[in-house]
């Protein structure tokens, strides 16, 4: 039996992780975190958060890639006063994320920091999580597993691409260009 | 719980590789490679450590004592081949100053110049409230080390989703201008034969020659990095000095050399 | 007295919102949804949110732009396992650039550079703005008009402080009496 320590733990998982995660995903984070607890427990802690949030706001709803935790669709008249008062701006630094994530997809957020050259917070990841511009496609085999981010359907969509080749095609980098350009003339 | 990062000692790494044997030809004092020679913000701190290590007040500093550990420090980084910056030689110059001062015989000192001693000690005082103010910022609880924000996914919303004022257009040219940006993060050595503006004002002149206008994005090697842009813009504003061309900068904030007319082919 | 159907709504836009919530941006959003509460009652339903959550994953705080829903700091370490990679470092360097800029504000680069004795980078000017820790107030009125930095809300939010004043106390100089003590050494 997973105890109110294990519900609350899985809890915290499905709030911070800003995506769905899946009844395996949450085995194996609980034992990082020395939480031994079989697929049917867990199940069972989630029927548990699901009572929880019975008189709340929220609930949770199992996805195609998950679980996750939810504002109920009753709410949401008043969230669309909150969502259409501020234009949904994108700043430049969400900007690049996503072109990055766009170009170079399957990235971490290891590989934008690297790319960017300045530390990419939780909060765009989660923004373009929400937005539904990204998902987790799986995880890079290195030490920590990090998550490697693809963009979706919805990012086509939205940007009015068929698919993800029609991509305007790059410029031929710069330094290539202007390396040749001044040995050209050295 | 708290994944605190401050208490961590650092290894000093050489090269990318971690520094585990010393030159023996030099006596260091024990401890000190593993308090993380890299990670001295400055010459302020590096001062700060030492006084620190002789557990002596700042106000009773003897600058003879320090000077001699100051300068074996920066010895011992030169050959580590630490990027040494100018700072430090100016500290160690300020230290003997100071030192030379106290071993000539005293004099009627002049009234309005500051004794450099004291000035010095103002200054350690000083920077240790910030450095100590730094270290209690730095275990405050911090977003995404020590908590996390709770979010959840919004339920479907009936609204007129404003059109996205930006297009695919606009993700090839913000991926291109990250990829064309020179890397300021990588460290470099300060190699003086390898750049130079005397040589890069040739090339950007022969560049010149051939067309009218050149972008100053176009005079960088983006695998020179930092001392690339440092030469291009010396370069470019000796130009600019003697006449030879007008820097324009336009709304995007890109600077353009213009030749004046008056670049011949040398 | 504010009904369970305002505290759920004010915990759906707090949920929604992604960001703090003041209380009177709570009031006039509710307003929007056709709800009318003063601002003691919302207070009220914050208090019930709280109340809530105590045997949850998630507590309510106040930061500097207002109300958020946050994990409960014991959970961080299992998060840290899902957001994976190192925990973001922040150089030394880096921190003391920020806590001279939050300590004297405004200050210009040339300011951070004399207390420190080196050279501050514009790398790590535009490191503390990246993450918006920063913003320009002004410029000084003197030669080259360089710029005034201060710290921004989002600093205060993300070190889970309410104002400025929150910040540990700036330690004294060391000798108080300096007067007195600078006739002594000479």
């Amino acid at each position: 039996m997973s105890s109110n320590l294990t519900t609350n733990t899985i809890e915290a998982l499905l709030f911070g992780a800003g995506r769905p995660l899946r009844l395996s995903e949450i085995r194996s984070l609980l034992e990082n975190n020395g939480i031994y607890e079989d697929l049917p427990s867990i199940k069972i802690s989630i029927n548990a958060i699901e009572e929880r949030y019975e008189n709340t706001s929220l609930e949770i709803k199992e996805v195609s890639s998950g679980y996750r935790l939810q504002i109920k669709e009753s709410f949401s008249s008043c969230l669309s006063n909150l969502w259409n008062e501020k234009t949904p701006r994108i700043s430049k630094a969400l900007m690049e994320t996503i072109s990055i994530i766009a170009y170079k997809q399957p990235v971490t957020r290891g590989d934008i920091e690297d790319i960017r050259g300045v530390h990419v917070g939780t909060s765009s990841i989660r923004a373009l999580l929400e937005r539904d511009w990204i998902k987790v496609s799986g995880f890079r085999d290195v030490p920590g597993r990090p998550a490697l981010y693809v963009t979706t359907r919805q990012f086509l969509d939205d940007f009015n691409m068929k698919n993800i080749s029609s991509l305007p095609e790059l410029p031929e980098p710069i330094d290539h260009s202007s390396e040749a350009f001044l040995s050209e003339v050295i | 719980m708290i994944n605190s990062t401050q208490t961590q000692l650092e290894i000093p790494m050489v090269m990318g590789q971690p520094y585990e044997t010393l030159p023996d030809d030099l006596f260091i004092p024990p401890n000190a490679l593993e308090l993380c020679l890299e990670s001295f913000s400055g010459p302020m701190d590096l001062l700060l450590y030492l006084i620190k290590k002789e557990n002596i007040n700042i106000l009773d500093l003897d600058v003879s004592e320090i000077t001699e550990q100051y300068i074996q420090y920066i010895e011992l980084m030169d050959i580590l081949k630490f990027e040494l910056a100018a700072e430090y030689l100016v500290m160690a110059a300020t230290l003997a100053e100071i030192k030379s001062r106290m071993m000539l015989p005293v004099v009627e000192a002049e009234e309005d110049e500051e004794d450099p001693k004291l000035a010095l000690i103002k200054r350690l005082q000083e920077y240790q409230r910030y450095k100590t103010a730094s270290e209690n910022l730095a275990i405050l609880p911090r977003v995404d080390r020590d908590f996390f924000i709770a979010s959840t996914a919004l339920p479907k919303i009936e609204s007129v989703i404003p059109d996205l004022e930006i297009n695919k257009d606009d993700l090839r040219d913000i991926f291109h201008e990250i990829l064309s940006r020179p890397d300021l993060k990588s460290s470099h050595q300060i190699d003086f034969e390898e750049l130079s503006t005397q040589e890069r004002i040739q090339i950007i002149l022969r560049i010149l020659s051939k067309r009218n206008i050149i972008s100053f994005s176009k005079t960088l090697r983006k695998s020179e990095g930092k001392q690339g842009i440092v030469v291009s813009l010396l370069a470019s504003l000796e130009l600019a000095k003697d006449g030879h061309v007008e820097l324009i900068q336009n709304e995007s904030n890109e600077i353009f050399l213009k030749s004046k007319g008056r670049v011949g082919n040398e």
